[in-house]
C-alpha cells in the first residue's frame, strides 16, 4: 500500500494537468492556402487486427512522403494524423472526435465496417471530408447511403463474384463451398454470393458458419468432407482456422482448391499456412510486392524505399492514400473547395486512372468501389503468390 | 397488560429436527406465556439453538407445529416470521459490518416498512417521511432507552462485545417484536455488563410489554429474572416451569452432571442463583 | 478546518452531502459540469459523455456487487439490451428518446431479473458464470435475429427533442449528463431506505437477514432488477451516443471493465463507481497521450499501445486487490482527512 | 445424416473433450487446493502455446524439449503467480481473488502480445499427420494424439492422487485447511505444488490446443469453455471435470455438426443454464451447508 500510492497520486495529479492542457489548449488550424491538407486516421495499430494497420499505417506514410517529397499537392504538403482504435469501434469514433476537434480533416481512413456505418451519419453532417479505409463491406458500396466514403478495391461480394468468374471459367458446373466466420464481416457477401454462384450455374454445396476465434474445426471439416466440392471459399478469417481446415481436408484425402478474400492473401499469412498453403488460390485486388510482370514503376518506388517485402495492408494503405489524395487534387485543380461532395465528385471522376502499375490495369471509381482483381495461387517452391489468372474486371 | 401466565403467545408442540441421522429436537413441546420472560437451558449440543432456528423459520421441522399468536407457522418463511412479530438476537452476534450502528437497528424495521423501489429512488414524499419516523422512533424509544447514542454513527466492527451485544438487542426492538428471542445475550459478558443486560430485558418485559424467549448458560440470571424455565437435554424437554422448581429437579440436575454427585450439582446450581 | 458538526434535525443529519464543505464543493462541481461544455473541445466532450455512460453503468453493477454481494460479469450484456431496444424502437416507431429510453431499461430490468433467479440457489463464482451464460445467449440472440440487425447490428437517427436532432458531442452531453446525475442520486437516495440496508444485509449476512425480516429472493431480485435497469439506461444512452449497434458493442471484456471499475473506484460506496468508471475510462486516453509523445523518441510506441492498455488494465486490478483493496475512495478519504485536520497534523 | 458421419462428430467432440477435461483437471486442482476459482486458466494455456513455440521456432529446439520446457515455464509461472498475487490475497473474499486472477489473464493476454503480436501464429507440425480410422470413421490425427495425452496425463494424476502422499496431503487441506495444518501438513507447499502442476498441466494443455487450432492473445475464450465444464462438473471434483470435458466436447462437436458453428457456444451455456437451476453445484459437487 505504501509504495504504490504517492505514484499513484501522481498519476492522479498527471491526469489532471493533462486535462487542464487539453481542455483549454487545443487551437483550430484554419484552412488557408499553402496549409496542409489533413488525412485522419483510425488505424487498428494493435487489437485484431493489427497486422493488417501496422501495414496500413507504413503505406499511407510511405505515400505522403513520396508524395509531399514532389510538392504536396498544388504545393500544399498532405498531413497525416493517425490514431490507435485497436480495432474497436467507440475507440475509432473517439479519435475520429479527437483528430477532428484538432485538426481541419479532408481525408480519412477508417478501420472497420462498424465504424464506417457509424461515422457515415457524421460525415454527411460535416460534408466536409471523404473516407476510405480497411472495409470491403458490400453495403458501403452504396453511393446512395454512404456518398461520402469508398473503398479501394473491390467489396466483398464483388470479390466473390472474381474467384466464382474465375470457378465458372475453370471448371463449369463446379462444386462451391462457402467456410465463413459467423461476424459481420464473415457474413457479408453469403447471400449474394451464392445468387451470384448459382446465375453462374455452379452449385454452392454447402455453407459452413464457424464461432469467431474457433480454434477447433474438427466437426465443421467433417461436414466438408460430405459435402466434397471442387472449390472452397474462406471469408471473415484472416489466417485460423484456415490452415487448420486444409490440412485436415487433404489428410482426409480431399481434393478440394481452397481460395480466400483479400484479407487472408497477404504473401506471409498464406506461408504461415505452413504445408497447407500450397495451391491455395484467393481475389487480390493489387500487384504484390515482389511482383514484376508488367510495367509498376510506383511498385519500384516502393521497393526502393523499403527493401523487404510489403504486406498487403501495406499497399492497401497505399492506394487509398493515393485515392483519396487523387481525389483532392483533382478537387484543386477544378478550382473547387475541399468539401465532401466536391472530393467524392473529384474521386468519380477518375477514369482509367494508371495507378502506377499497383492495379494491374487502369481504374475508374464510377461509384463506391474499384471492382478489379485477380487470382493469385501459392507456389510454395517460390514461396511466393502467382498470378493464376488475368485481371478481372467486373 | 395481561399477567404472566395467562394464554400461551407462543406454542411448540411435538417439533421433531434431523440432520440426516442425527435428532437435534424430539418431540419437542413447551409453550411462552405472553408478557412472561421464559428460558431455554440446557447443557451445550441440547439443542436449544437448533430449537430457535426452527422457530425463525430457519430450519424446517420434519414433524410438529409451531403456533405464534394463534396462528400456525407451517409453512410460512422466515421474513414472514420476523414480519409477524418474531424478533431475535444470535448467538454469535450477526450485526452488518458494512453499516453504522444506526442503519443496523433501522434494519430491524425493514418488514414494516412501505417504501417501495420508486420511492427510494426519488426519496421524496413517502420514502422520506417514512425514514424520518423511523430514525425519529429509533432515537428516542430505543437508542435513549439502551443508553447507545454515544455509538449511533459508529461502524459496528470497531465497538467492544458487550456493546454489540446491546446493539443487536436494539435492532431486536426496532423489528416491533411480539416475541423478543434472545439467543444467549450475556455469554462472554463481565459481571456488570450482564447485570445491565438483564436491566435491559426486565425493562423490555415491564415498559413494551414484550414476551420473551431466551437461551442462556448463566444460570444465575436465568434464575434471577425468569418467570417460566425450559429445559432441553439431548433435543428432548426433561422439565419445565418455574425457576426454582427447575432448579430442583433429579432430571436436570442429572443431565447437567451427566453421571455424577448430585448434590454437588444441585448446590453448585444453587450457588450460582444465590 | 472543521471542529464538529452540530445538526438540529434528522433531516439535516441524514442529508446525503452533510456539511457547508461538501455542500460548497458539489456547487462547485455543479457549475463546473455546466460551464464545460461551453469551454471543452469536443473530443473532451465525447470522453465526457463515455465517461458519464459508464458511471452510469458502473453504479448501477455497484449496486449488485458492491452493496448486494452478487458478482455480475453481465452487466455490459444487460446495456446491450438497453441499447438494442433503444435502437429497434427509433428505427421502427420513431418514439420520443426519453421513453425509448426508459423501455429499454425497463426491458433489461426484467431479464435482469430472469437472470438473477438463479441467485436463489446459487452465488458467488457459479452466479457469475451463470451471468456470462445470459451474456452469451443474449449476444448469440442480437447477432441472428433479422430485428436486431443480425450480425450487421444496427444504425440508428439521433435523439430529437422539438425537432432538433441531438448528434453532436455538444447536445449529447446535455442528455446524457443530467441522465446519469439523476441515476447517481437516485442510488445515492436508494441506500438510504429501507432498500438499500437490505441490500448491505444481504451481502454481509444473507442467511441472518432473513431471519431479520428481509426477504431474500426478493431483495436480490430487486438487486438485479435496479442494477439492470441502470446498465439498460446506460446501454440506451450508449445507443444514442454512437448511434450504431452491433453485437460486438458490448463484449465480455466490457462486463470486466465495469467490475474493474467499482473495484478500482472503490466497491459499496457511490462516489467509488464514480471515481472508478472515470479513472478507468481516461486511463486509456492518457496512456495514449504517453505513446503520442513517446513516438518521436520510439516509433513504435503506438504498436505497443494496446499490449501496454492491456496489462495496465490487468495490473491496476490486482493492484488495487493486493494493495489498496477499498479503492479510490480511500485514497480520497484519507486526502479529505488530511484537510479535515488542516493546517494541524494528527 | 448417417452414422458414420455421427460417429466422426462424436469422435472429435470426445477428441476436443478431452482437452477440456484435461484443463479442467488443472482448474479443479487449484480450487481443490487453494479454493481459488483460477479464471486465467485459459491464459496460462496461451502462453503454454506461445512458450512451445518460443522454444521450438525461436531457440530451434526439438519438439519434446520444447514441450518440456512449455511445462515447466507454466510450472514456474504458477509457483510465481501463487507466491506473489494468491498468497497475498489470503483470507480476501474468494470474490477478491477471482478478480486478481481476471487482472492476471488481462497482463498475460498483454505481455503475449507484446512479446508475439496480436496475429494469430500456428506452431510448427510436430504430430503425425496419417489419418486415423477406428473402423471406417475417420479421426484428425492431431485430435487423437491429444485425446491420448490428455488421457495419460489424467489418468496419472488420478494414480497420483490416489497412491501418492501429496495425493492425501491434497485431499486433507481440501477438505480443512485448519486441521490439515494442525496434522503437519506443509499447507502452504500444498498451494505452491497445486498451482504449479495445474499450470504446467494447462501450459502442456496449449501446446496441444495450440497444435490443433493454432495459437493467438485471444485463444484464452478456450477457458470460458473450461469454466463450463468445471461448473457443470462441479468445481471440486476431478472426475466432474473429466465427465463435464468430454460431455461438453460431445455437445460442441453436435451442436456445430447439426446445428451450426455459431450455435456451439450458445447451447452449452444453455446447458449450463439449466443445470444450475437444477443441479446448483454442478453434477459432482459438494453442496456446502451454510450456517447461522
Amino acid at each position: 500500500m505504501t509504495a504504490f500510492e504517492p505514484n499513484r497520486r501522481r498519476i492522479i495529479a498527471g491526469t489532471a494537468a493533462a486535462a487542464g492542457a487539453m481542455a483549454f489548449g487545443f487551437g483550430r488550424a484554419s484552412a488557408q492556402a499553402g496549409a496542409p491538407i489533413v488525412l485522419g486516421g483510425s488505424i487498428p495499430l494493435t487489437g485484431v487486427f493489427a497486422f493488417a494497420g501496422i501495414g496500413i499505417h507504413a503505406g499511407i506514410q510511405d505515400y505522403l512522403k513520396i508524395l509531399n517529397d514532389g510538392g504536396g499537392i498544388k504545393g500544399r504538403p498532405v498531413k497525416y494524423v493517425a490514431e490507435d482504435t485497436a480495432y474497436k469501434v467507440d475507440a475509432s469514433v473517439a479519435a475520429f472526435n479527437k483528430i477532428n476537434s484538432q485538426e481541419k480533416v479532408s481525408l480519412y481512413y477508417g478501420d472497420s465496417t462498424g465504424f464506417a456505418k457509424t461515422i457515415n451519419s457524421e460525415l454527411d453532417r460535416r460534408g466536409t471530408m471523404i473516407m476510405a479505409g480497411a472495409s470491403f463491406a458490400t453495403e458501403l458500396n452504396d453511393p446512395k447511403k454512404y456518398p461520402l466514403q469508398f473503398m479501394a478495391g473491390p467489396d466483398y461480394t464483388e470479390m466473390f463474384g472474381i474467384l466464382l468468374r474465375y470457378i465458372a471459367k475453370e471448371k463449369p458446373g463446379a462444386r462451391v463451398a462457402f467456410v465463413y466466420s459467423d461476424t459481420e464481416f464473415g457474413r457479408d457477401p453469403i447471400v449474394l454470393g451464392e445468387a451470384l454462384a448459382k446465375e453462374l450455374k455452379l452449385a454452392v454445396v454447402e455453407k459452413i458458419v464457424t464461432p469467431p476465434g474457433s480454434v477447433d474445426v474438427s466437426t465443421e471439416v467433417l461436414k466438408l468432407r460430405r459435402a466434397n466440392p471442387d472449390f472452397t471459399i474462406f471469408h471473415g478469417y484472416v489466417l485460423a482456422p484456415i490452415p487448420e481446415f486444409i490440412t485436415q481436408a487433404k489428410q482426409m484425402g480431399m481434393r478440394s482448391a481452397f481460395m480466400g478474400t483479400f484479407w487472408t492473401m497477404d504473401n506471409s499469412t498464406v506461408q504461415r499456412m505452413g504445408d497447407a498453403a500450397e495451391g491455395f488460390m484467393g481475389v487480390m485486388p493489387y500487384r504484390y510486392y515482389y511482383d514484376r510482370d508488367g510495367s509498376a514503376p510506383m511498385l519500384d518506388r516502393i521497393r526502393q524505399m523499403r527493401p523487404d517485402y510489403q504486406s498487403t495492408g501495406y499497399l492497401q494503405g497505399f492506394v487509398t492514400a493515393m485515392l483519396l489524395t487523387e481525389a483532392a487534387k483533382r478537387t484543386l485543380d477544378a478550382g473547387k473547395d475541399l468539401t465532401g461532395p466536391n472530393l467524392k465528385a473529384g474521386l468519380n471522376s477518375i477514369k482509367d486512372f494508371d495507378t502506377g502499375g499497383l492495379f494491374g490495369v487502369p481504374i475508374s471509381i464510377p461509384g463506391n468501389s474499384v471492382p478489379v482483381g485477380r487470382i493469385y495461387r501459392f507456389d510454395a517452391k517460390a514461396k511466393q503468390m502467382q498470378p493464376a489468372s488475368d485481371w478481372i474486371k467486373l | 397488560m395481561r399477567l404472566a401466565g395467562r394464554d400461551p403467545i407462543l406454542e411448540v408442540e411435538r417439533v421433531e429436527l434431523r440432520f440426516g441421522g442425527v435428532k437435534a429436537l424430539s418431540q419437542v413441546s413447551f409453550s411462552v406465556p405472553e408478557g412472561s420472560i421464559t428460558a431455554v437451558i440446557g447443557p451445550n449440543g441440547a439443542g436449544k439453538t437448533s430449537l430457535f432456528n426452527t422457530i425463525s423459520g430457519f430450519y424446517r421441522p420434519q414433524a410438529g407445529t409451531i403456533r405464534f399468536a394463534g396462528e400456525t407457522l407451517d409453512g410460512v418463511a422466515a421474513p414472514e416470521r420476523a414480519a409477524r412479530g418474531l424478533a431475535r438476537t444470535f448467538q454469535n452476534i450477526a450485526l452488518f459490518r458494512g453499516m453504522t450502528v444506526l442503519d443496523n437497528i433501522k434494519l430491524g424495521r425493514h418488514a414494516h416498512m412501505r417504501t417501495n423501489l420508486l420511492d427510494a429512488l426519488v426519496y421524496w414524499g413517502r420514502a422520506r417521511r417514512e425514514e424520518m419516523e423511523l430514525r425519529a422512533e429509533v432515537e428516542e424509544r430505543i437508542i435513549d432507552f439502551l443508553e447507545i447514542q454515544h455509538i449511533r454513527h459508529a461502524a459496528v466492527g470497531t465497538l467492544a462485545y458487550g456493546l454489540q451485544k446491546r446493539v443487536e438487542l436494539a435492532r431486536a426492538l426496532a423489528m416491533r417484536p411480539r416475541i423478543l428471542m434472545l439467543d444467549e445475550p450475556v455469554a462472554g459478558m463481565n459481571r456488570e455488563e450482564t447485570e445491565d443486560m438483564a436491566r435491559f430485558i426486565l425493562d423490555v418485559k415491564e415498559e413494551w410489554g414484550t414476551t420473551i424467549l431466551m437461551v442462556e448458560h448463566d444460570m444465575g440470571m436465568v434464575m434471577d429474572i425468569s418467570d417460566h424455565v425450559v429445559v432441553l437435554n439431548f433435543g428432548q424437554v426433561i422439565a419445565s416451569g418455574e425457576p426454582r422448581a427447575v432448579q430442583s429437579d433429579e432430571a436436570v440436575i442429572a443431565a447437567y452432571l451427566g453421571a455424577g454427585d448430585v448434590g454437588e450439582i444441585a448446590r453448585r446450581i444453587r450457588a450460582d442463583a444465590a | 478546518m472543521r471542529i464538529g458538526t452540530l445538526k438540529t434535525s434528522y433531516a439535516a443529519d441524514e442529508a446525503l452531502f452533510d456539511t457547508a464543505l461538501q455542500r460548497g464543493l458539489l456547487v462547485a462541481l455543479l457549475v463546473a459540469a455546466v460551464v464545460f461544455p461551453f469551454v471543452a473541445s469536443p473530443y473532451w466532450l465525447f470522453l465526457a459523455c463515455l465517461c458519464a455512460i459508464n458511471v452510469a453503468s458502473a453504479t448501477g453493477l455497484n449496486l449488485l456487487t458492491g452493496y448486494t454481494g452478487l458478482v455480475s460479469l453481465g452487466q455490459a450484456a444487460f446495456m446491450s439490451v438497453g441499447a438494442y431496444t433503444v435502437a429497434v424502437l427509433e428505427i421502427r416507431l420513431g418514439t420520443p428518446f426519453a421513453l425509448n429510453l426508459l423501455i429499454g431499461a425497463g426491458l433489461a430490468a426484467a431479464i435482469g431479473i430472469l437472470v438473477g433467479i438463479p441467485s436463489l440457489r446459487v452465488k458467488g463464482l457459479y452466479l457469475a458464470i451463470a451471468t456470462i451464460a445470459a451474456s452469451v445467449i443474449l449476444h448469440f440472440l442480437f447477432s441472428h435475429w433479422t430485428l436486431t440487425g443480425e450480425a450487421r447490428g444496427l444504425s440508428m437517427p439521433p435523439a430529437r427533442l422539438f425537432g432538433i436532432a441531438i448528434d453532436q458531442p455538444f447536445s449529447l452531453y446535455w442528455l446524457i449528463m443530467p441522465v446519469t446525475m439523476l441515476m447517481v442520486l437516485g442510488a445515492a437516495n436508494l441506500l438510504r431506505t429501507r432498500i438499500g440496508r437490505a441490500f448491505i444485509a444481504v451481502r454481509d449476512r444473507d442467511i441472518s437477514a432473513e431471519v431479520l425480516g428481509i426477504p431474500l429472493l426478493r431483495t436480490k431480485l430487486t438487486s438485479f432488477a435496479i442494477s439492470s435497469f441502470y446498465a439498460g439506461l446506460a446501454g440506451g444512452l450508449w445507443a444514442y451516443f454512437f448511434r450504431v449497434v452491433t453485437p460486438e458493442s458490448f463484449p465480455l471484456d466490457n462486463s470486466i471493465f465495469y467490475l474493474a471499475a467499482i473495484i478500482v473506484g472503490g466497491m459499496g460506496t457511490i462516489l467509488g463507481g464514480i471515481l472508478g468508471a472515470v479513472f478507468m475510462t481516461l486511463v486509456p486516453e492518457l496512456l495514449k497521450f504517453g505513446a503520442n509523445w513517446l513516438t518521436p523518441i520510439y516509433p513504435d510506441a503506438l504498436s505497443a499501445l494496446a499490449p501496454v492498455r492491456t496489462i495496465v488494465f490487468g495490473a491496476l486490478i490486482v493492484g488495487f486487490l493486493i494493495f489498496e483493496p477499498r479503492g479510490l475512495v480511500e485514497i480520497w478519504v484519507r486526502i479529505r482527512r488530511f484537510f479535515h485536520l488542516w493546517p494541524f497534523r494528527t | 445424416m448417417d452414422a458414420l458421419f455421427l460417429a466422426e462428430v462424436m469422435l472429435a467432440g470426445i477428441g476436443s473433450g478431452a482437452l477440456y477435461a484435461l484443463t479442467g483437471v488443472a482448474f479443479v486442482l487449484i480450487y481443490k487446493a487453494t479454493r481459488v476459482v483460477n479464471l486465467a486458466i485459459g491464459e496460462i494455456l496461451m502462453l503454454g502455446g506461445y512458450a512451445f513455440l518460443g522454444f521450438a521456432a525461436g531457440l530451434g529446439l526439438p519438439a519434446i524439449a520444447a514441450l518440456v520446457l512449455a511445462v515447466v515455464t507454466g510450472g514456474l509461472l504458477g509457483w510465481l503467480v501463487e507466491r506473489s498475487l494468491i498468497r497475498p490475497m489470503l483470507g480476501e473474499s474468494p470474490i477478491s481473488v477471482f478478480m486478481v486472477t481476471i487482472g492476471l489473464g488481462s497482463i498475460l493476454v498483454g505481455l503475449v502480445q507484446l512479446g508475439w503480436g496480436a496475429d494469430p501464429l500456428r506452431l510448427p507440425e510436430f504430430m503425425p499427420a496419417t489419418p486415423v480410422f477406428i473402423g471406417d470413421a475417420y479421426l484428425a490425427p492431431k485430435v487423437a494424439v491429444g485425446f491420448v495425452a490428455a488421457a495419460v496425463v489424467i489418468a496419472a494424476f488420478l494414480a497420483l492422487f490416489r497412491f501418492s502422499r501429496s495425493g492425501v496431503a491434497l485431499k486433507a487441506t481440501a477438505g480443512d485447511q485448519g486441521a490439515a495444518y494442525s496434522v503437519g501438513i506443509d499447507v502452504p507447499r500444498v498451494f505452491s505444488a497445486a498451482w504449479i502442476l495445474a499450470c504446467a498441466t494447462a501450459a502442456g494443455a496449449g501446446v496441444l490446443v495450440g497444435a490443433i487450432g493454432g495459437i493467438s492473445p485471444t485463444m484464452g475464450v478456450f477457458g470460458l469453455s473450461v469454466l463450463v465444464v468445471v461448473i457443470i462438473g462441479g468445481l471440486d471434483s476431478i472426475a466432474g471435470a473429466l465427465v463435464g470435458g468430454l460431455l461438453i466436447g460431445l455437445v460442441e462437436a453436435l451442436a456445430g455438426a447439426f446445428l451450426g458453428g455459431e450455435y456451439k457456444l450458445v447451447v452449452t451455456f444453455t446447458l449450463l443454464l439449466l443445470l444450475l437451476m437444477v443441479r446448483p453445484y454442478g453434477l459432482f459437487g459438494t453442496h456446502e451447508i451454510e450456517r447461522l
